[in-house]
């Protein structure tokens, strides 16, 4: 929304960038104060930047919290709190890592043993999440108490069921514990990025595909302006004959289904089986992300890439004796004040604004004439 | 100290505000504006929408603080860094909008700020005690233990006008306390600000309604474009020469001029009842026709089931009986999509509520209710080509004073945003309006503008059913009028020969009852 | 993978000079300071470097981080010309299984897993269900009620190890005693090991039900636990070290009657000094009771009146008399 | 009516212990387990409550309560017990601090500001705790040494007497035995302090001037505003007051648990949230929520019989809620509400036992169901959430 001239487009990068600057400067005193070197730092993470790997592994890290953020922004779009991303995303990872592994499964086409992976899972979150969305058209539970007894409800369900009795495969001697390994014909190859041994997640496209697609909807479809207004104003998207309850079933669903993609480029470009060592909390992270990139499609990616590679870089700061902890700092300085920083411009732009409709209107050059 | 004497033998004026000026960002809200009010009077300040009225009360209320100029009280110059500063200083004020804590107690809001104590506690049965005593004196009639929520405005005003007393304030302000009142009400209420009077209080009053400022005033300060244009008294002028000096210019009136009212039927009601969420019936049985051409106005106080007519009618409630026909169809169980696109256009009754979203650019509020509709949309997708190049049309159309279609509705001012939806629910060629309180707010110039779109298109056979608490505008827009109470249409009058005391009578229940 | 390493490693089987030896370690989560399993490797690290004075680098992970980050962790060390690498906890096997390879020269150690195999990979894994074995049949024969407990802290297969030992232990000494078991989270909510107030309830409730004796196999919640023993006047057993002589469990010390020793610090030392005396050998170690692995503590004396039996027993299984399951 | 509904809680759990067997539905260990677990959800859900009743919503009462532990381990191991509460309390203060000035003054989403404390705090307790601890004696780089015990009070005579009672096993009277002595027995004084705070909350919250003040700004902040209460002022008070609850729970769970660990609240700020939503934004109520997730988390830790014993406990109030929403006219949910009945009572009387996995599931699944078929009339705080800025109310 709004238009595009050289004035928003200076405010617009003036936010982040400031905030940016602000939070390296706090980390900077807070290591300098405890004793370590803020150069050694910077130093550290210049040159985990440069290193190939770092960067496939956080565009890799920046995939999935992408997914995750934008599942969490379908709902945000509509002021539903959905907290319950980590749990879906956990449970439909299992689930669909069970289904890509079974031996049954191995003698499909690739194209169709990965869509159907992709679809169960989509399904399965969309399901974990519809329960959240059903107890609160029919029953006004809140979504943000109902997602958090469902993260919490995942976690049970996925430990009974990943059991060798279960859907587990049994590995006699291990101490890891997972579903069946899914072979080649199941898995999305990934892309060779020369000096790096990490590979690119086959997977990086359906991240960019679902960002259009949330774009694309949300700015062009009819469905996606229902959705906007009703999180905008529900008494107005009432007035305007948007049934809110639907709005609320379905874009919690797509929430749902969205999050549970987000186990996906992981699951099939490296894991390839959910086991003990799978990635938790990337819901969580998705999240912040959401917040730090304002709901946007670019901004969530930029987040996206920005947290996954903090992330990637700790432990070059650990080889460099930083402690790591300070990506934690980091991360929570850095939500904090590009927030801030919005919240400034933004004040900013709407007295801009009001100026503009002041002058238009032509009533309001009293003052500022005499004033002139 | 509102009374010590000045150095004359005249008591010093209550309040003095000398050169004020107040900016905002792009407008100036005051400029130079000078007032001198004198102890013991009602002083009425009149003025257009936007004239700077709110502004220059909250500025003596402490609320906002001027730019420039000064404030006596009392003759003794003050500066106010807040409300406590003026309630300090004898001042109260009852704001154009309410200013009540809905989930809080009567007691809790009037007490609120200036709690009695007993101890750290807050000492409830004294606060009770002297409301109590303070609503029998002023005869207010309110239950200290009752919650916000469950009263109906008129009430609510009273609330307002015992948290002035409450803190025995000698200055009130009272801003446009007579908005949402009936005359009955409104009568009661100039009662109790005679005997305020009386007891010495001084009264700053602002209103719209010129009739009423003329019989209560002792004093008129008339403001337009954020200054005051002149002080004159009651007795001197008419409401006729008030308004032209409020406005500049003269005056529109809202007539129909002649009947356009065709036989078709276009909306049929018969039996419509609703239950509220507590299981009361809030409709009871409602039975009416609108035909093409046709205006139906509805006169009522508010809070009688004018609401829940129109939640019911646009399909955002469900009636527990009746059905409701759309020229042949049965839309009782319809969807509000539904009846939309059916043809009803909804002018909401509170346009940040259910009108505009506020955060959206222009165009997106053209689109809204309009999204399953060209020019906003082809199937599922939306027409953004289509939308904005309509939008385009209804601000010029429709005068409606903004730099762009691309800004947000909220940087508009509320006659604007109005013109807007008037615009856009005219635009789909409905063929029944639902219009509830449609120039609520909006200034005499956009006033004139929507009757006339209204009256165009009725007379390209649109019916419209009118809710107003304007009786003036019920009176002239109507071909057919209805009064509403507790649920049942009352009484039907002709609009051609009933007066505004008969309507309100029968809105109060007070007149004849059929 | 485009570091060709140093170079300093020189070949497979010859010793190398203790002052050229570097020396990395990854941890597990948690990470040294743990008061447990990482503290055990960092002391099998601290004795080879007081004893050598070589040079050591230690890197920790990061709860719910990706085998990506895990594999950098060690490439990272393996390109900064550590060319002896240890990688503590099972959750580094998948890491490591694409690492190795592309390191020739680079010796890694994986503790607790045999599931990353290779020419320069030494698998040290530990037999949990002998050394549990022993303190169950210590706790069966120290209960007066036959009711004993294990608190485990994550419901893990490796945790299931210590609690299917422990139980088949207890059977041993005594077959109608029965073991309560609770665990106190499930993966992939890691915080049981963290949660002695978790420990403390659960070990409180096994006792009000007649326990009488409480194995905690639950990381820092074994605290509660044995807090719980102290205040109910019962007994705890430790796990992973001498748990009797931890200065942050010194209050309640008097409650701990005995730990089941797991030698993760014997076992990082011997891999340290087979690379130092260049003899290296890859594939899979055990360290089982036989080998000194695991062992039971005796500090405290609780168990000096029955220790002559748990010897036996664990004659027994060191000879192969008694074969201990790992599975239940 | 409280003691109504009271009595007849117990007689349906004693009617179900006596024909479970499982003597843990009631016991006094339970109960004291309940109050302990319960304790610091209760001032999670205290400190979300009064940050809420002064119109700022706070979800970042895990990171705070992350502070608090911190606090707590920093000065519990050095100076007792009392200390840790007291800089428990001061590290969430500063928490709350945090959030007040990122919300109040410059108008921060208050979602997005609770979201970036809740990074930032667990952050900062690690980065300090290697800082602080490593090296100190019995601690570590991710906890503290020990911290003492709080201590602990038990009623002379009556706790025993009780004792006995409970011991006998009897209908109904054991069951009230076991309950009232798990109350009187080893009560810490830190839950003591923690029932005072709930019932003093309440107390400044709806009794005085300054609690009335607070709430306004929560309810209807211009209105509050032109009545001369300094709004921003209030804020302010209210969410460093949640940031001080928060960490006081934070502390109470350190010094329980007898020392800082990371990683030790384990999401307990978010069950606070609910328990608080759950309680309708009151203290009651808060606490009964709190209480029902402490009594059953206690419950599925403390042994697995009475978690079976749980499904037929669900089964009969599944039933009774069936019958009662049929007699108000609610068919579909009380047919809802008998198929689940009739599903868990099947389920207990078909297995021995849920499977070990499944029984920590217990709390969150019993919270779900009640939020489900409860009546949902909740009302939280008008304005929590929206921001505010002087001058700027209509
Ligand atoms: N907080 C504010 N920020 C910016 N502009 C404001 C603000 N409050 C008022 N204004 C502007 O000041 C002008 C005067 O507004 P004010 O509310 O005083 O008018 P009024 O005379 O009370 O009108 P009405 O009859 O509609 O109540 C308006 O045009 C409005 O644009
Ligand atoms: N709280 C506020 N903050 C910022 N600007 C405001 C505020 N209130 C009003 N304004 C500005 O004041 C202007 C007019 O607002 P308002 O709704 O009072 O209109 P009005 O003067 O009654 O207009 P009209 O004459 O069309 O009825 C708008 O341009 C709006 O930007
Ligand atoms: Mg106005
Ligand atoms: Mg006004």
């Amino acid at each position: 929304m709004g238009r595009f001239s050289p004035r928003s487009l200076l405010l617009g990068l003036a936010a982040p960038l400031g905030a940016l600057a602000f939070a390296v400067l706090v980390c900077a005193v807070i290591l300098g104060v405890t004793g370590h070197s803020p150069l050694d730092t910077v130093d550290a993470m210049v040159s985990a930047a440069q290193r190939p790997r770092t960067f496939v592994n956080s565009l890799n890290s920046a995939t999935t919290y992408y997914l995750a953020a934008v599942a969490v922004a379908i709902g945000f779009k509509m002021k539903l709190f959905n907290i319950g991303v980590d749990g879906q995303y956990r449970l439909a990872a299992m689930l669909s890592a069970a289904l890509a592994g079974a031996t049954f499964m191995e003698g499909l086409p690739s194209f169709l043993r990965v869509a159907l992976t992709v679809v169960a899972a989509m399904l399965v979150g969309a399901g974990w999440a519809g329960v959240a969305a059903l107890l609160k058209v029919t029953r006004g539970v809140s979504e943000v108490i109902s997602t958090i007894m469902l993260n919490a409800i995942a976690t049970y369900l996925v430990s009974y069921l990943l059991n060798p009795a279960r859907l587990a495969e049994d590995r006699p001697g291990s101490n890891n514990v997972g579903t069946r390994p899914i072979d080649g014909g199941g898995q999305v190859a990934g892309l060779e990025i020369p000096g790096s041994s990490s590979q690119l997640f086959g997977l990086v496209f359906l991240a960019a595909l679902v960002g259009f697609g949330y774009w694309f909807v949300l700015a062009r479809t009819r469905f996606g302006f229902e959705l906007k207004a009703t999180g905008l104003s529900e008494s107005a998207a009432v007035a305007s004959g948007v049934s809110v309850k639907k709005m609320v079933l379905v874009s919690m669903l797509l929430s749902g289904a969205v999050a549970g993609l987000v186990g996906m480029p992981q699951l099939l470009g490296s894991s390839y089986s959910y086991s003990l060592d799978f990635p938790p909390g990337i819901g969580f992270i998705g999240i912040a992300v959401a917040l730090l990139g304002r709901n946007h499609p670019v901004g969530m990616a930029l987040a996206a890439l920005l947290w996954g590679f903090l992330d990637n870089s700790s432990n070059s700061l650990d080889v460099a004796g930083v402690p790591r902890e300070i990506v934690g700092i980091m991360q929570g300085v850095i939500v904090l004040s590009v927030v801030v920083a919005y919240e400034l411009v933004r004040r900013y732009r709407v007295r801009a604004e009001q100026r503009d409709v002041g002058t238009a209107l032509g009533r309001t050059k009293t003052a500022e004439e005499a004033s002139a | 100290m509102p009374t010590e004497p000045a150095a004359g033998g005249e008591p010093a004026p209550a309040v003095e505000l000398s050169g004020i000026t107040k900016r905002f960002p792009g407008v100036t809200a005051n400029s130079d504006v000078n007032i001198t009010v004198r102890a013991g009077t009602v002083h009425a300040l009149v003025g257009e929408n936007g004239a700077g009225k709110s502004t220059l009360m909250k500025i003596l209320y402490g609320m906002q603080q001027p730019d420039e100029g000064q404030i006596r009280i009392g003759g003794v110059p003050t500066a106010f860094g807040s409300p406590a500063d003026a309630i300090k200083a004898g001042i109260g004020m009852v704001h154009q909008h309410f200013m009540l804590a809905d989930n809080l107690t009567v007691l809790e809001n009037v007490v609120l700020g200036s709690e009695p104590r007993a101890g750290v506690r807050l000492d409830f049965r004294a606060a009770r005690e002297r409301i109590r005593e303070i609503s029998a004196a002023y005869s207010l009639n309110v239950d200290p233990d009752r919650v916000v929520d469950d009263l109906g405005v008129g009430e609510r005003q009273r609330v307002e006008i015992l948290k002035v007393l409450y803190r025995g304030a000698r200055t009130l302000i009272l801003d446009e306390p007579t908005a949402v009142l009936v005359p009955q009400e409104v009568d009661e209420l100039f009662g109790n600000l005679r005997e305020l009077k009386a007891e010495g209080l001084t009264i700053v009053f602002i209103s719209h309604k010129l009739d009423e400022v003329l019989s209560v005033a002792d004093d008129i300060t008339v403001m337009r474009r954020g200054t005051t244009v002149a002080s004159v008294s009651p007795r001197e002028v008419t409401s006729r020469q008030l308004a032209e000096l409020m406005v500049g210019s003269a005056l529109p009136v809202p007539e129909l001029r002649d009947s356009t009212v065709t036989d078709r039927p276009v909306l049929t009601v018969t039996g419509l009842t609703v239950t509220g969420a507590d299981g009361r019936t809030v409709l009871d049985g409602l039975s009416f026709t609108i035909h093409a051409g046709e205006v139906l106005g509805i006169a009522g106080v508010e809070g009688n089931g004018q609401a829940e007519l129109v939640e019911a009618l646009m399909g955002i409630r469900t009636p527990t009986a009746g059905t409701v026909r759309l020229g042949g169809e049965n839309i009782t169980r319809a969807s509000t999509r539904h009846r939309r696109e059916a043809g009803i256009g909804y002018v909401p009754e509170d346009r940040h509520r259910q009108g505009v979203l506020l955060e959206a650019t222009l165009w997106e509020n053209r689109v809204l209710g309009h999204q399953t509709r060209r020019p906003s949309s082809r199937g599922a997708l939306l027409d953004l080509k289509g939308a904005k190049a309509d939008t385009e049309r209804i601000v010029r159309d429709y005068d409606v004073r903004t730099p762009g279609i691309g800004v947000h509705a909220s940087a508009l001012s509320g006659g604007n945003q109005q013109k807007l939806i008037v615009g856009r629910e005219m635009s789909a060629d409905p063929v029944l309006l639902i219009a509830s309180h449609p120039t609520r707010g909006v200034d005499v110039g956009a006033q004139a503008a929507i009757w006339e779109h209204i009256r165009r298109a009725r007379a390209e056979h649109l019916a419209v059913l009118l809710i107003s608490a304007d009786l003036d505008e019920l009176i002239g827009m109507s071909d057919t009028l209805a009064v509403i109470l507790r649920g049942r249409l009352v009484a039907d009058y002709d609009p051609s020969t009933v007066t505004p005391e008969q309507l309100g009578s029968a809105m109060t229940g007070a007149g004849r009852e059929d | 993978g485009s570091d060709s390493g140093t170079g300093s490693g020189g070949s497979t089987q010859a010793s190398t000079p203790a002052s050229e030896l570097k020396i990395g370690l990854a941890y597990d989560i948690g990470g040294r300071g743990d008061q447990s399993f990482n503290d055990s490797a960092a002391r099998g690290l601290d004795k080879a470097k007081s004893e050598f004075g070589v040079d050591i680098k230690e890197l920790e992970a990061a709860a719910g981080e990706t085998d990506a980050q895990k594999e950098d962790r060690l490439r990272q060390l393996a390109e900064g010309g550590y060319t002896t690498v240890i990688a503590v906890g099972y959750a580094y096997a998948t890491a490591l299984a694409k690492v190795a390879p592309d390191y020739a020269e680079v010796k890694f150690a994986l503790i607790d897993s045999t599931d990353a195999k290779g020419a320069n990979i030494e698998n040290l894994v530990f037999a949990e269900q002998e050394g549990s074995f022993l303190v169950g049949v210590a706790a069966a024969l120290k209960s007066t009620t036959g009711k004993l407990g294990f608190v485990g802290g994550v419901n893990t297969p490796l945790i299931q190890k210590f609690e299917v030992g422990f139980t088949a232990g207890a059977k041993a000494a005594k077959p109608d005693a029965t073991v309560e078991v609770k665990y106190l989270t499930q993966p992939p909510d890691f915080t049981g090991f963290n949660d002695p107030a978790k420990g403390e309830t659960a070990a409180n409730g096994m006792f009000d039900a007649g326990v009488d004796v409480v194995y905690a196999a639950a990381g820092g919640s074994g605290n509660g636990v044995f807090k719980a023993a102290k205040a109910k006047g019962k007994l705890g057993i430790g796990v992973d070290s001498d748990q009797y002589n931890l200065p942050a469990l010194a209050e309640v010390k008097d409650v701990i009657m005995t730990s089941m020793i797991k030698k993760v610090d014997t076992a990082v030392y011997d891999f340290i000094v087979s690379v130092k005396d260049g003899k290296f050998t890859a594939g899979e170690k055990v360290y089982d009771l036989k080998a000194g692995g695991v062992d039971y503590s005796t500090s405290g004396g609780k168990v000096d009146d029955i220790k002559a039996q748990i010897d036996d027993y664990k004659a027994k299984i060191s000879s192969g008399e008694i074969k201990v399951s790992s599975t239940k | 009516m409280y003691f109504l509904i009271a009595v007849a809680a117990v007689l349906v759990l004693s009617a179900v212990r006596v024909l479970a067997g499982a003597t843990d539905l009631t016991s006094s260990g339970t109960v004291q387990a309940a109050l302990t677990a319960a304790v610091p959800l209760a001032m999670a859900a205290l400190a979300g409550m009064w940050a809420e009743r002064g119109g700022v919503v706070n979800i970042g009462l895990e990171g705070m309560m992350v502070l608090g532990t911190f606090g707590a381990g920093y000065a519990g191991y050095q100076w007792g017990p009392w200390a840790a509460v007291a800089f428990g309390l001061l590290l969430g203060v500063v928490g709350g601090l945090l959030h007040a000035v990122a919300t109040v003054s410059f108008g921060v989403d208050h979602i997005i500001s609770g979201v970036a404390i809740n990074l930032l705090a667990p952050g900062a307790a690690l980065f300090l705790s290697k800082l602080y601890f490593a090296d100190a004696p019995g601690g570590g780089q991710k906890q503290s040494p020990r911290i003492a015990d709080a201590p602990k009070v038990t009623v002379p005579g009556l706790s025993d007497v009780l004792g006995t009672v409970e011991g006998k096993h009897w209908f109904f009277v054991s069951d009230v035995a076991g309950v009232l002595r798990g109350l009187v027995t080893e009560v810490s004084l830190l839950t003591v302090l923690a029932a005072l705070l709930i019932v003093w909350s309440g107390w400044v919250l709806w009794r005085t001037p300054f609690g009335l003040r607070l709430r306004s700004c929560g309810e209807a902040p211009t209105a509050a505003e032109s009545l001369g209460v300094n709004v921003y002022r209030y804020k302010y008070l209210a969410v460093i007051a949640s940031g001080g609850f928060a960490g006081l729970g934070g502390a109470f769970l350190a010094v329980s648990s007898g020392q800082f660990r990371d990683g030790q609240t384990g999401g307990r700020g978010f069950i606070g949230l609910a328990a608080m939503i759950f309680g309708n934004w009151r203290p009651g109520g808060l606490a009964t929520g709190a209480t029902l997730f402490g009594y059953t988390d206690a419950l599925a830790l403390r042994g697995s019989a009475a978690v079976h014993a749980l499904l037929l406990l669900l089964g009969i109030a599944l039933v009774v809620v069936a019958v009662v929403q049929y007699r108000s006219g609610h068919h579909v949910l009380s047919a809802v509400a008998a198929a689940l009945g009739v599903l868990f009572g099947y389920w207990y009387f078909a297995s021995d036992e849920v499977p070990a996995e499944l029984v920590g599931a217990a709390p969150y699944v019993v919270t779900l169901l009640v939020l489900g078929l409860a009546s949902q009339r909740l009302r939280p705080p008008r304005m929590a959430g929206e921001p505010y800025r002087k001058g700027q109310g209509k």
